[in-house]
């Protein structure tokens, strides 16, 4: 019934947190409970006519108190261990850059490799360095018990480390709008040698196309997939299956008008996508900052999407 | 009695612009983080003799006449307190 | 069943609605403090910028103001409304001046090309961008609150020369002067935040 | 019972209801100064929108009840559950209990005939009612529902198309409202009470509100003054909470949550009142500690307020700052706690008849506390890490703010009902209709609990499949609950048009309101009391 056990050294030491904590007050609910309903029974007006005149006991307020006090103190501490932990991440841990948008994942592997999921070797620490293009999201993965907001302007850090190989979830968790129930990825933790064989691989080909990726590449790490399908089917934005060369119903200013979509159209669109909009479609398309190199990749493959 | 008053909100009124030259005059010289303490120090007083002569503060009898200023100044101080907690320590 | 009165009741209201409005100006300090921590030369270099001596000149304004409508209530009190309603008048006309000389100011920042959004603003560094926001925003609040006194002011004038505030019922004339006040302290924060401190 | 027999029944019972002033009809409501008129139509008003957000609630379950569920388009879901927050927090559950039952009782608890500034007091009403209209304008403006979540962060509040300014410009008029409401409220207390009410014989509802009302006067300007920003960095791009020329977005939460924060006990602190109320009447008992519970509505409020960082912990914000918001957050639990056990001792020796106000107050206690220790587990720094965001924290505020301040209000509502409209209901069927209401709130609200833990992301229109079953259960539980709640309104409008007379004191309470005609008359008090002893001494 569970979806997602606990994983990784960080997901063991929240849950130890967490069911320390859960187990006190499950005690302190049940007393409550118990004694609520045990006086209505024990002393209801039938039972009990006639009620003791007390108006409270100094020697109980006080120990109720300091009891909970002390309680709440050791939550405190124990919840403030767990998160030294979770904060501190080994020096020698890999480094992944992960990059936010609406409404899409990247990571920037420390040799310029780029991906959508994550790729991690087990029994290896990761840490991540958190930024976003756009708006706030969180990166969440709840089987390492993890989560850090993403905001733009600032670079927040996150680390973990997988014990078991598997696929693993990750959701956006802070709200960014539309697709924002969309926004979702994977770490995939793979033993030492195949994540090694894996990054030197990726890191070959980036080396054979002198770190310039190719259109469809570029389609997906920009994010454009997040919104675009090169299928036929609409999502948020509209396909961009056949788009080239097209009559295109689109505002401008507000006014309706019809433009062909060539090349010039294509370009202004990704560069300032507020000069036109596509009838039927919201305005929210997000600028893209791209190189002209990145550029003409992406235009040349929109075009070739027969 | 009333008349003193009346030359009370005079005399107030002189010391707000005297100290009002003395921050101006203050400000020209470069004393970095000082400046800024001792401009805040002045404008302190100022809102206190405003407060206490032209707002009667120090006439009001009451315990939530004594309180108010208090409550405030304790609510600002903890909430800017309080948020660079976050801002100083990031 | 006569409404009874209750004039110290009125004026715990009225401070109490002060105090809520302290802290109004209270989540903007908290924003300025933020940001000068954050950048502190921006914010240095920006305020050079600010018309110091138009600055100093709007307090004078605004304590004198403050002189005259605490003057206003003294004569009230006392019985002579004829007085009482001269200072009224006093401190209208400088309220009106205060933001007179608050709109030579903007118009000529705004005529630099220094206004929210600006191109030349945005062309500068993010610290002065943020400190002219503030600016704007901050100011701008507080000449909203000279304006609203300003409309109080003239009603409570009308009420004076009509009679309905005399010796014996003085209280709302009385508050005014508290909302006054309190935008005078405010502005007394704001002068050295903007135009000294650099 | 009389407060030592000053008060005596001479005058005839002329009900507020029956007063004849300078207007007719509907204007006679809505141009009334009276207190207790006041009241009921804030009554009115956020009944109609809670009905409206409890709907916007059932349609988002029904989304939810499967994945893929093609009930609506994600940009309606996600304007609902925006629209949905906005609601219930601002229109109905911050000023529910102190602007419907702090007006109506405060007053009369006190032994005054009004508030401190009736005239405030409408104009309160009169910026409510235009703060919440223009909120609903803002629904048809271009661009269509806002999607921002109550939370209006920014900067996605900033770029997003639809109309935030109108919106936030609507709930700042609400702030406003709410300020005035806490000035009158506070003013009262002091200067209105009658001779003889000392600060330790108020009603204990009093003290919560007044504490309630503090928090008002402090907090919402700063508030005010966010969501004004909001418009301003709208309209004008000054930047201050904009990434892209400098701001820092975190500020934005500061502010935002120096205000909200609190604003969880403004709902919080005068349900707690209204269960103090309720609980000595029905076990005939003086209450367990006065001053403890007193002195700890004034402790929830200043701590209260110092402790609003715990919604950001995993904001970025620095870790020193976690830390101490986390402590502070652990010790506010602790004078909720000594409340709660206070009221659990009342209990104790006491000779109880469990009728419907206290079995809601009971109620209260039992959920309240759920959701106040499922705020522990999630403020525990590590754990907040996991929870945040998740449906956890939805579970979490359903059962603090429907299972505490919601059953606090039916309490309040069962309990004073008589006084107000000098009506009865059928007290049977409120029980069959409160198994009812508790069963689907359960059933709605606790598989949240285990879907956040674990990890179903809130503010989600749709979800992967394992999710599905625990989701559906809740669906099933809304339906359930809401049927609940209609049948126990449905009961107390059956009370209203058929119901018995009340006598004046069905319950035999001690307090002021007690001692006049039920329903009061317009001033009510022929003469003012004066009180010669606690509220909780009977007999
Ligand atoms: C009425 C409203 C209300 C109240 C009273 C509270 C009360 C508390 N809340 Fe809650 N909270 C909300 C409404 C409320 N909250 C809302 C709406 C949100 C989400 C906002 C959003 O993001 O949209 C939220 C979110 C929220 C968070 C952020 C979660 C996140 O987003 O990551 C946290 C974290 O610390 C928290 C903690 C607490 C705590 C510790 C209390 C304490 O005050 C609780 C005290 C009560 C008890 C402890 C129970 C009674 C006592 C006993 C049974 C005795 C035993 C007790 C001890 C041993 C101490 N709340
Ligand atoms: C007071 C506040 C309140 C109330 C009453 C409710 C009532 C309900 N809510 Fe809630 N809800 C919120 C406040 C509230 N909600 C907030 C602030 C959010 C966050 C929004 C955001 O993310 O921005 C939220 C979000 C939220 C979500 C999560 C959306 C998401 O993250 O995707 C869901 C999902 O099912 C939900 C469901 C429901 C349901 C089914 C009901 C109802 O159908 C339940 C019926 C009512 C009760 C059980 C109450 C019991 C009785 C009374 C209250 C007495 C009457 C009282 C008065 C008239 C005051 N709500
Ligand atoms: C946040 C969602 C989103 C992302 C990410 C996105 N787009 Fe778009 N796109 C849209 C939407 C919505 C429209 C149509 C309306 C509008 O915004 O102008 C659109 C329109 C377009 C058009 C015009 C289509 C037509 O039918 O005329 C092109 C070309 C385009 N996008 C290319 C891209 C490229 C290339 C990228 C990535 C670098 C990208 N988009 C990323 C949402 C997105
Ligand atoms: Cu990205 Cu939610
Ligand atoms: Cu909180």
């Amino acid at each position: 019934m569970f979806v997602s056990w606990a994983t990784g050294l960080s997901g063991e030491v929240v849950d130890q947190v967490f069911f320390f904590i859960l187990a006190i007050t499950v005690f302190l609910l049940g007393l409550i409970t118990f004694l609520m309903v045990y006086f209505v029974i024990r002393y209801r007006k039938k039972r009990n006519p006639q009620p003791s005149d007390i108006h409270g006991n100094i020697w109980l307020e006080i120990i109720w108190t300091i009891v909970p006090t002390l309680l709440v103190l050791a939550m405190f501490y124990y919840g403030l261990t767990g998160f030294n932990f979770l904060k501190k991440a080994p020096g020698d841990a890999l480094k992944v850059k992960v990059i936010a948008r609406q409404w899409s994942w990247l990571f920037e592997y420390e040799n310029g490799v780029k991906s959508t999921e994550l790729k991690v070797p087990v029994g290896k620490p990761v840490k991540l360095s958190l930024t976003s293009q756009d708006v706030i999201h969180g990166f969440y993965a709840p089987a390492f018990r993890i989560k850090q907001d993403v905001v733009p302007g600032m670079t927040n850090t996150l680390w973990f480390q997988p014990t078991g190989v598997g696929t693993f979830d990750v959701f956006c968790t802070q709200y960014c709008g539309l697709q924002h129930a969309n926004m979702v990825t994977k770490i995939v933790v793979i033993p030492v040698d195949e994540f090694d064989q894996w990054i030197q691989k990726r890191g070959k080909e980036i080396e054979a196309t002198k770190g310039k990726p190719g259109g469809a590449q570029l389609f997906h790490e920009k994010g454009c997939v997040a919104c675009h399908s090169v299928d036929g089917t609409p999502r948020v934005g509209p396909t961009l299956k056949g788009l080239f060369g097209k009559e295109e119903r689109v505002l401008i200013d507000g006014k309706e008008q019809t433009v062909i979509a060539d090349e010039a159209f294509i370009r202004t669109y990704i560069l300032k996508p507020n000069t036109y909009v596509v009838v039927g479609y919201p305005p929210i398309m997000p600028p893209q900052a791209l190189t002209e190199d990145e550029l003409t990749e992406l235009v040349h493959y929109i075009k070739d999407l027969k | 009695m009333k008349n003193r008053k009346y030359r009370t909100y005079i005399l107030v009124w002189l010391a707000l612009v005297i100290l009002t030259g003395i921050t101006v005059s203050m400000a020209g010289m470069d004393l970095g983080l000082l400046s800024i303490a001792i401009v805040l120090i002045i404008a302190a007083i100022k809102s206190g003799l405003v407060l206490s002569y032209f707002m009667h503060l120090k006439y009001e009898t009451g315990l939530l006449f004594k309180l108010m200023i208090p409550i405030v100044l304790a609510a600002l101080t903890v909430f800017i307190g309080l948020t660079f907690s976050d801002v100083a320590f990031r | 069943m006569e409404t009874h009165r209750d004039d110290m009741g009125s004026k715990i209201g009225m401070w109490l609605f002060l105090l809520s409005e302290i802290l109004l100006f209270g989540g903007l300090f908290i924003l300025y403090s933020s940001y000068r921590y954050k950048n502190p030369i921006d914010f240095h270099l920006a305020a050079w910028e600010l018309d110091r001596v138009l600055g100093t000149f709007n307090t004078l304004i605004l304590i004198t103001s403050s002189l005259s409508i605490v003057l206003s209530i003294f004569f009230v009190q006392k019985g002579n409304r004829r007085l009482s309603g001269l200072f009224l008048l006093a401190t209208i006309f400088l309220g009106i001046l205060f933001l007179g000389i608050k709109y030579v100011e903007w118009t000529a920042k705004i005529g630099h090309g220094l206004y929210p959004n600006s191109p030349r603003l945005l062309g500068r560094s993010k610290g002065e961008i943020l400190f002219f926001g503030l600016y704007y925003s901050m100011t701008g609040l507080h000449g909203l609150h000279v304006l609203i006194g300003l409309f109080i002011l003239s009603a409570m004038l009308v009420l004076v020369m009509k009679g309905k505030i005399n010796e014996h019922r003085f209280v709302p004339l009385e508050n005014t002067g508290l909302y006054w006040h309190l935008v005078d302290i405010i502005w007394i924060f704001l002068f050295p935040l903007f135009y000294l401190i650099t | 019972m009389t407060q030592n027999g000053v008060l005596e029944k001479t005058y005839p019972a002329a009900s507020f209801y029956d007063h004849q002033g300078k207007y007719r009809g509907i204007l006679a409501w809505i141009l009334s100064t009276d207190h207790k008129r006041i009241g009921l139509l804030y009554l009115g008003l956020i009944l109609l929108f809670f009905s409206v957000a409890v709907f916007f609630g059932f349609l988002m379950r029904l989304k939810l009840i499967a994945p893929g569920f093609p009930l609506m388009k994600p940009q309606m879901y996600n304007a609902i559950f925006t629209l949905h927050g906005i609601i219930q927090i601002f229109l109905v559950v911050i000023p529910a209990i102190p602007a419907i039952f702090g007006n109506f009782f405060l007053p009369i608890q006190i032994g005054a005939r009004d508030m401190a500034f009736p005239k405030i007091n409408l104009l309160s009403w009169w910026l409510y009612a235009s703060g919440a209209a223009i909120v609903f304008l803002s629904l048809f403006t271009a661009g269509g529902p806002i999607d921002t979540g109550w939370t209006f962060y920014a900067p996605y509040s900033l770029r997003t198309t639809v109309n935030v300014p109108l919106a936030v410009f609507g709930v700042f008029i609400l702030g406003m409202s709410s300020i005035l409401t806490g000035v009158n409220l506070v003013t009262t207390t002091h200067r209105l009470r009658a001779p003889g009410m000392s600060w330790f014989r108020l009603p204990l509802f009093v003290w919560g509100v007044y504490a309630t009302a503090w928090v008002q006067i402090l907090a919402t300007p700063v508030i005010g003054i966010t969501f004004a920003l909001i418009m301003i960095e709208r309209y004008f791009g000054i930047g201050v909470f904009d990434p892209a020329k400098g701001g820092d977005p975190l500020l934005y939460q500061h502010l935002f949550w120096i205000y909200s924060h609190p604003a969880v006990y403004i709902m919080i602190l005068p349900a707690m009142g209204v269960v103090s109320e309720v609980i000595p009447v029905f076990s005939r008992k003086n209450i367990f500690g006065y001053k403890a519970i007193a002195f700890s509505s004034i402790a929830i409020a200043s701590v209260g307020s110092l402790v609003w960082g715990h919604h950001m912990f995993v904001s970025g914000q620095s870790d020193f700052a976690s830390v101490i918001f986390s402590l502070l957050t652990f010790l506010v639990a602790v004078p909720s706690a000594i409340k709660v056990f206070n009221w659990v001792a009342t209990l104790y020796k006491g000779s109880i008849e469990l009728k419907p106000p206290l079995l809601f107050a009971l109620t209260f206690i039992f959920l309240f506390s759920i959701g106040g220790l499922t705020g522990l587990i999630q403020g525990a720094l590590a754990v907040n890490m996991h929870l945040h965001d998740t449906y956890w924290v939805v579970g979490h505020f359903h059962y603090i703010i429907f299972g505490g301040m919601g059953f606090g209000f039916l309490a309040a509502l069962h309990y004073w009902f008589p006084k107000m409209f000098g009506k009865m209901y059928d007290m049977k069927r409120t029980i069959g209709g409160w198994i009812i209401l508790f069963i689907g709130f359960n059933i709605l609200y606790f598989p949240m609990l285990i879907l956040g833990w674990e990890g179903m992301p809130r503010r989600y229109y749709d979800y992967p499949p394992p999710f599905h079953t625990l989701h559906l259960i809740s669906t099933i539980g809304s339906w359930i609950l809401i049927a609940g709640l209609i049948w126990i309104f449905f009961n107390l409008i059956q009370g209203l048009r058929r119901g018995e007379k009340a006598e004046d004191n069905p319950w035999k309470g001690a307090s002021l309101e007690w001692q006049i005609p039920s329903p009061p008359p317009t001033h009510n008090f022929e003469k003012i009391p004066i009180v010669g002893k606690g509220p909780y001494e009977f007999g």
